[in-house]
């Protein structure tokens, strides 16, 4: 498989009144050809941040990237400026992105066809007639019924589910290389979600598409994902394909996520504590404060880099990687 | 939405008659008794009771209250809004002609704060903090901070009497003579549009700012349109929305503003006729004024709501 | 009720303008070089208004009978002095046995329409003006005696009364376009014989008239026409005297000094005449307030510096006013009531009065023909002698409210000297007698003082004299000073602001609603 | 980083946990955010800068002012500004400067009075509409639309000539036309507040109508309410200024701006600063409050307001 | 159908809940958005009723029922044997110490001016169950611990919270009044899966120090539900489509729709997700506005027949207290 996109070191904050914001500190991580990535982690960990600055829509001010590179089909991606022609033709014509929120990501005062169709016209430069004619075969892929009809209404008169899947096949309108799916389901019912879902993972397979799922909900990332990176405090903290992952968390807060999800007769074992702030953080690994598992090296030293464990697992544990080079 | 056309206009209606009874009453508080006003500028040096209570009868102020009411407003629906008291003309012909002038100079000025306010809200958005930001906003302080009738005069005597470029007072409708009636509106108009620019300029501002913050715009961005057209196609016309409303409130302010524009600039429309008709007692053309410009106020509310759902598809009326 | 008193005199009306008695030119028009010169139009600035229609002169009251003068002309005419003089009437002759006068009228007049100026339509004419009841109610009927002869009929005798029929409001319309074409018709299609016909009407903002090709009086007008400006804000005024060209106004009448002082320039030059002072007029509703005591009122004159009132708010312009009749008039009085200032004269009388400490009490301004300063400028004098004085500044309404229905403290009101000076005392100082009958003057006097009613009778006498006579008028005036009735603060003058290649046109001249004499008026070309 | 632990025995962690200081969100200095946003724009800055001088001018008028208020001096009138009198004097000779340090008196008194009264009035009344719902909302709603239907101006015209003209009757004249806007801002303001969960808890807890609408209601309206009331105070005072150019304003003697600048309009040719100057202090006072009012809309922006760690 | 059986905290019986629907030139009512139609059921001291469903189907309705938010448009609604269907705000206000109500949204439900000591105070004071300042402070801090808490935190404002901590905060402030009965509302939709835990936990401790304290603990998430509930309520459109004892549902799923919804739900676990057997719906869920004749579900069923798009399905015992509204059943 290609290698899609490299990032590397990218570190991205936000100006607030109470201070910079290190919403990502020193991220890496790549994407092949056709791979379904997870990014998990809680909220606030700076899963969102990190694939808006992948695609430069950080809001600017307050937010900034600061320091790394995300190199795309072999362009430094930052290189280019925010606005500049060539980061505007890869946004929504090479990596589409689909965001949480079905409500309010579609514009209210303009027919859905008409906004699928500007991704057409943008893009490919075919005109609108056209541009309608592909927008409404797409609705129908996604599975939204009179798809003729629907592709005049405007967005309130979509269901949430509906709503989300115009965004989808929106995303798909392109043939990108690359989908970014921020929480795209997060904010629908159980059963919307679960097909919603599988209409994604049929499409992405079928044009064999990256797709880049951010989401807490570690079920859909069981189900769906190839690899895996868990994100807390504005780092990955640890990497590693889900079966690995889930049969052998290296990292003690991968460990308690999981141990978080409610098993049938299993106790519930929280995290206890609450997630840090992200502002004025020290060098320290961020899950310090809460770690079960801390040795006096680890407030001492900075976090070390995600490091290859096994396979394809990396991990920033002090304790366990030293553990392993200790053995 | 026929519905809802009639209901507005129903509620329209309700508004007038709430209107007309509170200036109906709140004409009759006034200190000073039009008859005696009216007797008082007679040739007579002598007058007697009866004369007084003759004329009140002839005008037909000497019935009851609600009598008094009633008639009017019967008559009003009718079309008929009576006749002068003090000066004896026919007050709907009058409004007439006047309310042509008033609404060209305030339909002109409204105009012109539509289509400036937003473009400088928007400029200033969009660069804010900058240079052009601060500018704009100073500027369209400017607008709203100095008293008409101040700013007013200011121009007369420097584009007119030193600058000999307008004429200082009078009106002539387009129609009559285009050019005279272009230089003869260019102040008046200036005057009435800065509350509406300024205003518009600064609602425009913070909807773009708002509306730019929106989850949509993100969802524009990342489509990959450049700034232009996510501006052009995704922000303006959602910004527009809050200041489309504002426009009912901005017609009054342009309306009422008549009052003190028209004075200074002489141009007979509705605001001076309304002074004129306050400072003598004038009951019925008062009544009858102030009516026809709630009525101009309500019925332009309507036209912006219709314009409303017309930009928000949203919006539902039945 | 109360016999024979007319006052054919254009408005008292509060913020009304002019026409008044007594001629007093500062700057003399600038030598007129020439014959009169034929062209052009003459544009003067109206303060009010003016939505009045026009056509139907018995109809038009206040101010707006001014602006009937280019197409209306009345029987005759009055000259501010109080002069009578022929005009569509070439020769009246009084019986004072009988009670009436008959007027001979003009047989080469001709109204705009076409039809004639006779007998029967000036007897119709002044029969619609009784009807409207505007008239002097001494006036009970009128007949027509001959072709070109009418004979009016009159209750009781009053040596005022022929200036009412040289009132505009008495102006002469055509009969056959009236009953032709209705009076709503007429209301808006003034026609009359004079040297103008209303071109075009626009309320608000002007009326136009454009010249009568076939006015009776060969070879005039002179003009092309005449435009009255409705110009009400102050500043808008100055601008348009100062406006040249086609905005340029030739004529503003004013009673403002400093507008007079504003506008001064060589380009133009003031034609100004006394119009009587402005007066504190005390009530004389509450004979317990302290203003029923003539010391209070005599303290309050001497409490007033005139003088420094005339220099700071004058311009030069305004005097100091010692008497109600200005000098001009006949019925001023030998200089005896000079009261002059002397504040410790003032505390004195008030000490007497049985107020060391002074009182409260209130200045009610008139609006529009006073100067709100000139208020603010004696509350502060008065301050000075411990009286202390609220100020309140009703609109027209208001201040009418109180001059029907009194009021406490003083008004601060202009007292117009009218040309037939009798009428002036009958305007301001009639007296309300009990509530049922009373009669109702310019001013509410309840007859609770008894200086008013030596006044009432006085005032009788000398408006009933056949002949207006000096010293009746005198004896009036007198018993006003003697007892204070009113104080006088100052003389203001109207003044007409005109350009220099105006010429000819009267407009100090002529009162009882003249104000001009359109036909005779001129523009050089500069 | 600190360590300071708290032991307590919190229930759901599981037994006795350490409950670490970085676990709450870093304590806000609410005032000093407040501050930062308020002032974040320069001109908001100058313009709060001159409602404090303004304001200052006002109380200490009497150590300021060279002259009285009323001081007249009928034998130096209209005197050109020279080392006495540094703007001249006005048409009776009295202090064109001082009256117009005495004129911020009024006009912050109109500006604020006027506010006051109409905000009290249209809160109460907005509130009770909000919260009342049905008929009676409906009722008020149609009146407010009514008396929002009538042109200010033309409104406070009518009323400035019932009422006398002091202060007060300016201030009601102009609070007239302003308090329906309360209403309408107070009635949206509560209908929106009252979808909020904590209005919903508050009726769970069985809390009094009284209660939930000046507890949990009103103080979540306050915001837009104050941006609005720094809004209107500067509309309050140029109202004031059109009421004396229609001869409604504030009575003479009082220095009022607006009476000024319409009275000195009459010496535009001769003595220009007699208008000029107090036209500019309405204008520099209005353009004042109208940045604050801008500032304070940023600063009470809930959306702006640095929420928790999402 | 389930009788209202004595020494319940609370019995729902045939409730109904209708909000009208008004359109037009008078805004007359025009329709009826049936939000519950024909609901039952109780739950008994100390026990956890877990209530799932869509959005939309009336899960928060049937909660706000029981506290008496909504008067019901019909049916019976008893709080500790009395029926409270009809009572009266004076009446209400007695009871309401007695139940509390824990909403799903952790920021709108806390008023963002009070304190965070405020907050939790109020219900002492609205019901004045304290007599001093000094037992005030006391109780709260108290309430502070017992929902893990620090009592340092009492001046704070709410948005200085996280959305874990907010929710605490709504506990406490239920637990004040020391009720019988709390409605949790989607306490856990918006947290956090680590702070989802904390929580279940917290309601558990709380329950296992308190036997008399009951739940009702509405949640689309049917793990949660699972994990903390006594028995299960499955809600679809209105109505309730199954109940039946938690360890017996999970087991035994009846409803086609319960089954579909907890297929929905993937599993974090890679390896039996791989195994398991789902089943994708297709179309939306209807509006209550219109919902479809017969039962409810069938459009979206994969096993309905003819009867269904004709008749409701009543909710019938299929043996052992598990109830299930289903013809196919
Ligand atoms: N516009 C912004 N201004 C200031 N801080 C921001 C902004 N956007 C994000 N942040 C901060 O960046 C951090 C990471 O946010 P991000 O949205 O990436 O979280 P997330 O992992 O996507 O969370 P969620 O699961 O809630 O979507 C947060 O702490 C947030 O406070
Ligand atoms: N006050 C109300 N007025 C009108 N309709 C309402 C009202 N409250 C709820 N509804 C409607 O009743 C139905 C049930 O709503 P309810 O909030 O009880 O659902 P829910 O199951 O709690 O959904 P969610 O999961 O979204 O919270 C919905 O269709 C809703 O639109
Ligand atoms: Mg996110
Ligand atoms: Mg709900």
């Amino acid at each position: 498989m290609e290698r899609l996109l490299t990032v590397s070191g990218l570190t991205t904050e936000f100006r607030t009144e109470r201070g910079t914001v290190k919403a990502v500190n020193d991220v890496s991580y790549h994407v092949d050809e056709g791979e379904i990535i997870g990014l998990v982690g809680e909220s606030g960990c700076g899963k969102s941040v990190s694939q808006l600055s992948v695609m430069q829509l950080i809001p600017n001010p307050p937010g900034k990237i600061v320091a790394g590179s995300v190199e795309f089909e072999g362009q430094d991606l930052l290189r280019y400026g925010r606005e500049s022609r060539e980061m505007c033709a890869i946004r929504g014509g090479r990596i589409s992105m689909v965001f949480q929120e079905p409500m309010t990501s579609l514009n209210p005062a303009m027919t859905i066809c008409r906004q699928m169709g500007e991704v057409l016209t943008e893009h490919l430069g075919i005109d609108k007639a056209e541009a309608r004619e592909r927008s409404v075969d797409m609705l129908s892929q996604v599975g939204i019924p009179d798809p003729g009809k629907r592709a005049d209404d405007y967005p309130h008169q979509l269901s949430g589910g509906m709503r989300q899947r115009v965004m989808v096949g929106m995303s798909m309108l392109c043939n990108p290389k690359m989908i970014i799916a921020d929480e795209a389901t997060t904010a629908l019912d159980a059963t919307i979600q679960a097909q919603l879902l599988e209409l994604m993972y049929e499409m992405v397979n079928k044009y064999h598409t990256a797709l880049v799922m951010v989401t807490h909900n570690l079920g859909i990332v069981a189900r769906y994902v190839h690899r895996v990176n868990v994100m807390y405090a504005g780092r990955i903290i640890e990497s590693g394909t889900v079966r690995e992952l889930w049969a052998n968390p290296m990292h003690p807060y991968t460990e308690g996520l999981l141990k978080c999800v409610p098993k049938l007769g299993e106790r519930l074992v929280p995290i206890k504590g609450m997630p840090p702030s992200l502002i004025n953080r020290p060098p320290t690994c961020p899950f310090l404060p809460r770690c079960r598992l801390r040795q006096k090296s680890c407030f001492e030293e900075p976090v070390p880099e995600l490091t290859h464990v096994e396979g394809d697992h990396y991990t920033t544990c002090r304790v366990r990687l030293e553990g392993l080079t200790d053995d | 939405m026929l519905t809802y056309i009639v209901r507005r206009l129903i509620h329209a209606f309700v508004v007038i008659v709430i209107v007309s009874i509170a200036v109906f009453i709140l004409i009759r508080l006034l200190p000073g008794d039009p008859i005696e006003m009216l007797i008082s500028q007679t040739q007579l040096t002598e007058t007697t009771p009866e004369m007084i209570e003759a004329l009140r009868h002839d005008k037909g102020l000497d019935r009851p209250l609600p009598v008094q009411y009633a008639d009017w407003f019967v008559q009003m629906i009718r079309g008929d809004f009576g006749t002068s008291i003090m000066r004896n003309f026919d007050i709907g012909k009058e409004i007439g002609n006047r309310v042509t002038v008033t609404l060209m100079i305030g339909l002109s000025a409204f105009v012109i704060g539509l289509v400036l306010g937003p473009i400088l809200g928007i400029v200033s958005a969009v660069r804010r903090g900058k240079f052009v930001d601060n500018l704009v906003t100073v500027i369209a302080n400017i607008g709203i901070t100095a008293p008409a009738f101040w700013v007013g005069i200011l121009l007369i005597f420097f584009f007119g009497v030193r600058l000999k470029l307008l004429p200082i007072y009078g009106y002539t409708l387009p129609w009559d003579d285009f050019w005279m009636s272009f230089k003869q509106s260019l102040m008046p108009i200036f005057v009435t549009a800065l509350g509406p620019i300024a205003t518009t300029a600064r609602q425009t501002r913070s909807s773009v700012l708002e509306v730019m913050s929106e989850d949509y715009i993100r969802t524009a961005w990342a489509k990959g349109l450049n700034e232009r057209k996510v501006i052009l196609r995704h922000i303006i016309k959602n910004s527009l929305l809050p200041v489309v409303t504002l426009q009912g409130t901005m017609l009054r302010m342009v309306v009422g503003g008549s009052v003190v524009v028209e004075t200074v600039f002489v141009i007979p429309g509705m605001g001076k006729m309304m002074v004129d008709a306050m400072l003598s007692h004038d009951y019925p053309v008062v009544q009858a004024v102030t009516v026809i410009m709630t009525l101009v106020v309500v019925l332009s509310s309507l036209i912006v709501d219709l314009l409303y759902g017309w930009l928000d598809p949203r919006i539902q009326y039945d | 009720g109360r016999d024979t008193k007319a006052n054919t005199q254009s408005s008292p009306v509060p913020g009304s303008s002019p026409s008044a008695a007594g001629t007093d030119n500062t700057a003399a028009p600038p030598a007129v070089s020439g014959a009169p010169e034929y062209g052009g139009v003459l544009r003067i600035v109206n303060t009010s208004e003016g939505a009045t229609p026009l056509g139907v002169p018995w109809e038009v009251i206040g101010i707006d009978v001014n602006l009937i003068t280019p197409y209306g002309e009345a029987l005759l005419l009055e000259k501010t002095s109080g002069e009578i003089e022929p005009w569509l009437a070439a020769d009246w002759k009084i019986d004072t046995t009988n009670l009436t006068v008959t007027f001979t009228l003009r047989q080469d007049v001709k109204f705009t329409d076409g039809s004639d100026f006779n007998a029967d339509v000036a007897a119709w004419n002044i029969q619609q003006a009784i009807d409207a009841g505007i008239i002097n109610p001494a006036i009970s009927g009128v007949s027509v005696t001959g072709p070109y002869e009418i004979k009016v009929q009159l209750d009781n005798w009053s040596n005022t009364i022929l200036s009412t029929f040289a009132s505009h409001s008495f102006s002469m319309i055509s009969k056959e376009a009236f009953e032709k074409n209705g009076i709503d018709w007429a209301r808006e299609n003034p026609v009359g014989t004079g040297p103008f016909k209303l071109k075009e009407y626009v309320r608000g903002e002007r009326i136009t008239y454009e010249k009568n090709e076939n006015y009776w009086q060969a070879g005039k007008p002179y003009l092309d026409g005449v435009e009255y400006v409705f110009i009400r804000d102050v500043m808008t005024q100055n601008a348009a005297v100062q406006a040249s060209g086609d905005q340029g106004v030739d004529v503003l009448n004013t009673n403002s000094a400093e507008q007079m002082i504003t506008l001064n320039s060589p380009d133009i030059y003031l034609d100004k005449m006394a119009i009587g002072p402005v007066s504190l007029v005390p009530s004389s509703n509450n004979p317990d307030s302290p203003l029923s005591k003539l010391e209070v009122r005599q303290a309050i004159s001497y409490a007033i510096d005139r003088q420094s009132l005339v220099d700071a708010r004058g311009f030069g312009i305004l005097t100091p006013a010692t008497q109600f009749i200005p000098d001009t008039w006949g019925a001023h009085l030998p200089d005896s009531y000079n009261l002059s200032y002397n504040t410790e004269k003032a505390k004195e009388l008030l000490a007497q009065a049985g107020y060391p400490n002074g009182f409260t009490t209130k200045l009610i301004a008139m609006p529009g023909m006073v100067d709100k300063d000139m208020v603010v400028a004696v509350q502060s004098m008065l301050q000075a002698v411990g009286i202390n004085v609220e100020l309140e500044f009703p609109d027209s309404g208001g201040y009418s409210n109180y001059r029907f229905n009194g009021w406490e403290g003083m008004l601060v009101q202009h007292t117009r000297s009218l040309p037939a000076i009798a009428n002036t005392f009958g305007l301001y100082f009639d007296v309300k007698k009990d509530d049922a009958t009373g009669a109702y003057s310019y001013i509410y006097m309840p007859s609770t003082w008894r200086p008013l009613e030596e006044l009432y009778n006085a005032e009788q006498a000398a408006g009933q004299a056949i002949e207006p006579d000096d010293k009746l008028l005198q004896d009036v005036h007198k018993i006003i000073m003697d007892n204070m009735i009113c104080i006088p603060l100052y003389n203001i003058y109207d003044a007409f602001i005109i350009k220099n290649n105006v010429h000819d046109t009267g407009f100090s001249q002529w009162g009882a609603g003249t104000m001009f004499l359109p036909a005779d008026a001129w523009k050089s070309s500069k | 980083m600190t360590t300071k632990t708290d032991s307590i025995n919190a229930p759901g962690l599981g037994g006795e946990v350490d409950i670490l200081e970085e676990q709450l969100l870093p304590p806000v200095n609410e005032f000093r955010r407040f501050v930062k946003v308020f002032f974040r724009r320069k001109i908001v800055l100058i313009g709060f800068i001159i409602v404090v001088l303004i304001v200052a001018m006002a109380i200490f008028a009497d150590v300021i002012a060279p002259f009285g208020p009323y001081e007249q001096d009928l034998h130096n009138v209209l005197a050109a500004p020279d080392s006495t009198h540094l703007l001249g004097t006005d048409s009776l000779g009295r202090d064109l400067l001082s009256r117009i340090i005495y004129g911020s008196r009024v006009a912050l008194s109109v500006g604020v009075i006027t506010v006051l009264l109409s905000a009290a009035v249209g809160t109460l009344i907005g509130l009770v509409a909000g919260y009342a719902e049905g008929a009676l909302q409906s009722v008020i709603m149609r009146l407010t639309d009514a008396m929002m239907a009538i042109p200010s101006l033309i409104l406070s015209l009518i009323v400035a000539s019932i009422l006398n003209r002091g202060v007060l009757g300016v201030v009601i004249a102009v609070a007239i036309t302003l308090f329906p806007g309360y209403i309408r801002l107070i009635n949206g303001q509560v209908l929106s507040v009252k979808q909020n969960d904590y209005v919903m808890a508050g009726r769970s807890m069985g809390s009094h109508k009284a209660r939930i609408m000046f507890r949990h209601i009103l103080p979540n309206c306050l915001s837009p309410l104050i941006v609005q009331m720094t809004m209107m105070m500067g509309v309050a005072i140029l109202s004031e200024a059109s009421l004396s150019f229609l001869g409604l304003g504030i009575l003479p003697p009082t220095a009022a701006w607006g009476g000024m600048c319409y009275d000195g309009y009459k010496y535009l040719m001769m003595r220009p600063l007699l208008s000029i100057a107090p036209g500019l202090a309405i204008m520099v006072l209005v353009f004042s409050f109208n940045m604050v009012g801008d500032g304070l809309r940023d600063a009470l922006d809930p959306k702006l307001r640095g929420t928790s760690s999402n | 159908m389930i009788e209202a059986a004595r020494g319940n905290i609370v019995d729902i019986v045939n409730l109904k809940m209708y909000f009208p629907v008004r359109r037009g030139l008078l805004k007359r009512k025009i329709a009826d958005v049936k939000a519950l139609d024909d609901v039952s059921f109780s739950i008994r001291p100390g026990e956890t009723l877990g209530l799932v469903g869509e959005s939309g189907c009336g899960k928060t309705t049937v909660g706000r029922c029981i506290v008496r938010l909504y008067r019901p448009t019909g049916g019976i609604v008893m709080f500790e044997g009395a029926d409270i269907s009809h009572s009266g705000e004076s009446d209400l206000r007695q009871i309401r110490r007695k139940m509390a109500l824990v909403f799903q949204d952790p920021y709108s439900s806390l008023d963002p001016r009070m304190s965070s000591g405020d907050i939790v105070g109020e219900p002492l004071k609205i019901h004045h169950l304290v007599k001093s300042k000094k037992e005030y402070d006391e109780r709260v801090a108290e309430l502070f611990i017992m929902s893990g808490l620090s009592p340092d935190m009492t001046d704070r404002y709410p948005h200085e919270f996280s959305g874990g901590q907010r929710q605490r905060l709504s506990i406490a402030r239920a637990l004040a009044g020391d009720p019988s009965l709390i409605v949790c509302d989607e306490p856990i939709s918006a947290l956090d899966v680590s702070m989802q835990a904390q929580i279940l936990n917290l309601l558990q401790e709380l329950q296992s120090k308190n036997d008399r304290l009951s739940y009702l603990f509405i949640s689309h998430d049917l793990l949660a539900v699972q994990y903390i509930s006594q028995r299960v309520a499955v809600m679809y459109l209105g109505r309730v489509v199954e109940i039946s004892d938690a360890g017996e549902l999970y087991a035994n799923t009846l409803h086609p729709y319960s089954i579909a919804l907890l297929s929905a739900q993937p599993l974090p676990d890679p390896v039996a997700e791989e195994k398991r057997h789902r089943i994708i719906l297709t179309g939306d869920v209807p509006t209550p506005l219109n919902p479809p004749a017969g039962c409810a579900f069938h459009p979206r069923c994969p096993r309905a027949k003819k009867e269904c798009s004709e008749s409701v399905p009543p909710l019938r015992d299929a043996g052992g207290g598990h109830f299930v509204a289903c013809h196919c059943v």
